[in-house]
């Protein structure tokens, strides 16, 4: 799933300075369950924008909403008849709301009140990790089911780097070195042998590097 | 100008401290008039939002009585409810309201005494810092 | 032993000696018969050979005299301790809570010795904790007619005080499966959601709170009464 | 006439069997030529090719192959050093091509220290390619005379490979593996972290020769004399895959603070020593970065001097 983290109040305050009335907009999707921008969030956004307001003698209209996500043009439309009795609106879902927001409502303020961090997920409660980087040309298979490019801080592909320290990467000791997982495990399971092949050099087109990516199903589009 | 008279709302869990607050009432003692009492089953069933509601509507001051950390009956209801007091402390601060406004204690079931000596403390501390707006 | 031979010479090498209750005035009685108490070591444990004329000797530094004395034995006894067998397994089968010593855990609520940490479970004996035969028994009487209390019943009445999870909110995400201090809510695939059998819900709330979609709803002590109550209450403040 | 991969005066050395001994010089932060120049007259004749660092632990410093160019105007023999982190493959080809029409002929390839070591932590990084891959791509244009992409190259490089090899970093087990895939990728020689458990790196060595890997590539062992017991204790604790025996720290603190440096210097004079006589190894690496003052000492002291001088 995405999993992104909630923006400092403080920051979400300075981004809305001057508007009287403020739409709050969560989403029932990945957001809910990273606990950032579900329903109870909306809640908790709108209270505390009150209060900070309130606190400056400032008496303020905040609207909340929580779509089933925001990444579908449906359910963006659903704030059709309520969107334009506000002066700013504040998306709690991932990247795609607000932009989906903007491009839909064009002369409506969108402010982001989460960062969306990345593809991964919970390792315990209250903890998410990345797992996935989005570069377009899966290759786990290669490295015992893991993934050096988005778990691996160089992104080697003939790894281990000479800064392995422990089983944690040189960069953090909260960073696993995800070569030191795939050397112990392929080495265990008796796979030395794909280990010593030398993977040449990655295509990076069908990564982020390549540009903007759009993805056309053929059978399913018009 | 008319003397300011806080408004406080107070959480209470339905085990050491509402065990504590009956002791209290056996022993002739009695809250401020200035404090109300919300009673949960456990503390670990307050959220951030309950806490923020409070001040929205006006209360100058909000604070939790739970049990000990070792001693919930429900295991880890008051350690969750003190976390989420921590991140709504911050928050407060960012907002620009004083985050001594909010306070969680933990109280054994005996403490009639401590129950309302909490709640002095809590109303002399509202005084000192006034209204919330 | 010492009634049936008053001058039979009986003696109890101990590492430490616990005794709960009534079990005091026993080991008062077994003293003022005569029964030697001799506490070892770690470091200097008793000595236990076989002499040449068969019978068996005991080596042992007395602390009292500070010397070693030996005992020709005609019979020993050792008290083996007790140690839990591999309850993991079956701790998980059943969903109850193993203490720190591997032992089932009794239920954190207050008097309820037999209950283990899930509803409808009971513990009995050595398998809590280790204790004698008698208080065994006592054990094993209160949670059968526990278990036959609830088995008797027509039906079983239960508090309003718990939570209820709605399908339609429910974004299936488990984490009122992990924050549940009693294990009880799990995903239902049939429903697509998360469910909580209200017979074992204890009606604790955290998972109300911990719900990041706000699915799960407690009448007894709902969401709109914890976030209009203030508003209520602080009105009547002049 | 031996067939010389590209001819540098490392590479004539270690082809003519001699014990080399490499330097290492940090090019300084700014466009101060002078310094460059100060530090080559200590190392000349000392040493038979000089590391030239390139943003070593991801700080901005003078680029590499231009303090080599510095390096090579006083008579040296510069070995040009190239890290994954700041260029992609594009780059790297190009400052390849460049490096060899100006005549430097020693070439090392490194993955780099991540960017959040230095002092650009905000710095988008690159990792186009990795160490191994880049050893491979030098060895394709070079031998091939082809790019990355196989098209051909008019004039081909001509470089005298190098890559690094940490003996004692995690998965230990793995390491001499790791070993034998650069030079499999077609590594010519190849510098090691800098030693100090010389019992566990002779165990190294000695795998390393079962392998035969000696025989496909010169193996250099790096060697960094001990200031100071601080020194000691942050290498032993800090950076990773460094074992620092009890023993050494034990020696540099009965030395005393002000002696510390003099047997920091002891010590590696005798490692030096010990490693002329260890199997598979061709030569030793010294790094005394900020301390190439004191190179011309060591080398006499281990008995380096004079360098050979082979045609």
């Amino acid at each position: 799933m995405i999993v992104a983290e909630a923006k400092p109040i403080k920051e979400i305050l300075e981004m809305i300075e001057g508007f009287n009335k403020i739409l709050v907009v969560g989403c029932k999707g990945c957001v809910t369950v990273c606990n950032v921008g579900g329903a109870k969030e909306v809640a908790i956004l709108a209270s505390a924008i009150r209060i900070a307001e309130k606190k400056k003698g400032k008496e303020v209209e905040v609207g909340e909403i929580t779509l089933e996500r925001q990444c579908d043009p449906e359910y963006i439309e659903e704030l059709k008849d309520i969107i334009q009795d506000y002066e700013a609106v504040v998306s709690l879902a991932c990247g795609v709301g607000p932009q989906f927001i903007s491009e839909r409502y064009p002369e409506a303020r969108v402010f982001p009140a989460v960062n969306t961090k990345f593809m991964g997920g919970a390792v315990e409660h209250g903890v998410w990790a990345e797992r996935c980087a989005g570069c377009g040309q899966c290759v786990i298979h290669y490295f015992g089911g893991m993934c050096p490019i988005a778990r691996c801080s160089k992104s080697l592909m003939n790894g281990p780097c000479g800064g392995s320290n422990h089983g944690k990467c040189e960069v953090s000791p909260e960073i696993d070195c995800i070569w030191d997982k795939i050397v112990r495990k392929m080495m265990a399971q008796g796979r030395l042998d794909e280990l010593l092949k030398i993977r040449p050099p990655k295509s990076w087109l069908t990564a982020r590097d390549g540009g903007p990516r759009k993805m056309v199903r053929e059978e399913l589009a018009k | 100008m008319q003397e300011f008279k806080p408004k406080i709302v107070a959480f209470y869990c339905s085990n050491c401290a509402s065990s504590a607050a009956e002791i209290s009432n056996k022993l002739g003692l009695f809250l401020p008039e200035n404090i109300k009492l919300i009673n949960v089953p456990c503390t670990g069933r307050i959220e951030i939002l309950h806490l923020l509601k409070a001040f929205e509507n006006g209360a100058d001051m909000v604070y939790v009585v739970g049990c000990q950390e070792d001693s919930c009956q429900y295991i880890n209801g008051i350690l969750k409810l003190k976390k989420r007091v921590a991140h709504v402390k911050n928050m407060l601060e960012q907002m620009g309201i004083e985050p001594q406004r909010l306070e969680v204690f933990s109280l054994y079931a005996g403490k009639g005494q401590d129950f309302v000596n909490i709640a002095n403390e809590m109303l002399n501390r509202a005084k000192q810092l006034g209204p919330i707006y | 032993m010492k009634k049936q031979n008053p001058d039979m010479d009986v003696y109890i090498i101990n590492r430490d000696i616990r005794t709960p209750g009534f079990k005091e005035l026993l080991y008062r009685e077994a003293r003022e018969k005569g029964v030697i108490f001799i506490r070892y070591e770690l470091d200097r444990k008793p000595v236990v050979k076989e002499s040449d004329d068969g019978t068996v000797e005991v080596i042992v530094f007395d602390p009292v005299l500070q010397k070693d004395i030996l005992i020709k034995a005609d019979l020993i006894s050792l008290q083996t301790a007790i140690e839990p067998v591999s309850n993991k397994e079956m701790a998980e089968v059943f969903g109850v809570e193993l203490d720190e010593d591997n032992f089932f855990a009794a239920s954190p609520e207050k008097l309820m010795p037999v209950d283990s940490t899930k509803e409808g479970i009971f513990i009995a004996g050595v398998a809590n904790y280790p204790r004698d035969i008698k208080e065994c028994i006592s054990q094993a009487r209160a949670a059968a007619s526990k278990a036959i209390s609830l088995l008797r019943a027509e039906y079983l009445l239960k508090g309003g005080a718990v939570a209820e999870v709605d399908p339609g909110k429910c974004a299936v995400c488990c984490t009122c499966v992990r924050t549940c201090p009693f294990g009880i809510p799990y995903i239902d695939h049939s429903r697509g959601a998360a469910y909580i059998d209200p017979l074992l819900c204890k009606g604790c709330g955290i998972c109300v709170s911990e719900c990041p979609g706000k699915a799960i709803k407690m009448s007894y002590c709902s969401d709109e009464m914890l976030v209009q109550a203030p508003a209520v209450l602080l009105k009547q403040i002049a | 006439m031996t067939e010389y991969k590209s001819g540098s005066n490392l590479e004539k050395v270690l082809k003519a069997g001699h014990f080399a001994f490499t330097g290492e010089c940090g090019p300084p932060r700014g466009a101060n030529v002078e310094v460059v120049r100060k530090k080559a007259q200590y190392l000349k004749g000392c040493v038979d090719a000089v590391n030239v660092t390139d943003n070593q632990t991801a700080v901005v410093r003078m680029s590499s192959w231009a303090a080599c160019l510095i390096l090579k105007e006083e008579g040296l023999d510069p070995n040009f050093q190239m890290v994954c982190r700041d260029r992609n493959r594009l780059a790297m080809q190009s400052d390849i091509l460049g490096v060899s029409a100006h005549g430097i002929k020693n070439m090392l390839c490194l993955s780099g220290d991540h960017q959040r070591f230095g002092d650009h932590p905000e710095a988008k990084n690159v990792y186009d390619i990795d160490s191994i891959q880049l050893i491979s791509m030098v060895k394709k244009m070079r031998d091939e005379g082809k790019f990355l992409n196989g098209e051909p190259i008019d004039v081909p490089p001509k470089l005298f490979i190098g890559a690094a090899c940490n003996p004692f970093a995690e998965p230990l087990e793995f390491r001499v593996y790791r070993l034998a895939k650069k030079i499999a990728a077609g590594a010519d020689f190849i510098q090691t972290q800098c030693i100090y458990n010389m019992k566990r790196f002779r165990e190294f060595m000695k795998r390393v020769v079962d392998m035969g890997l000696h025989e496909k590539c010169y193996i250099l062992a790096g060697i960094t004399p001990l200031k100071s017991v601080g020194m000691a204790r942050y290498m032993a604790t800090q950076v990773p895959g460094m074992d620092v025996p009890e023993e050494l720290i034990k020696r540099l603190k009965e030395a005393g603070k002000k002696k510390a440096a003099e047997e920091g210097i002891k010590i590696a004079v005798e490692q030096i020593q010990e490693l002329k006589e260890m199997e598979g190894v061709a030569g030793v690496h010294l790094m005394a970065i900020e301390w190439e003052h004191r190179v011309p000492e060591i080398a006499k002291l281990a008995g380096m001097l004079p360098r050979p001088k082979v045609e």
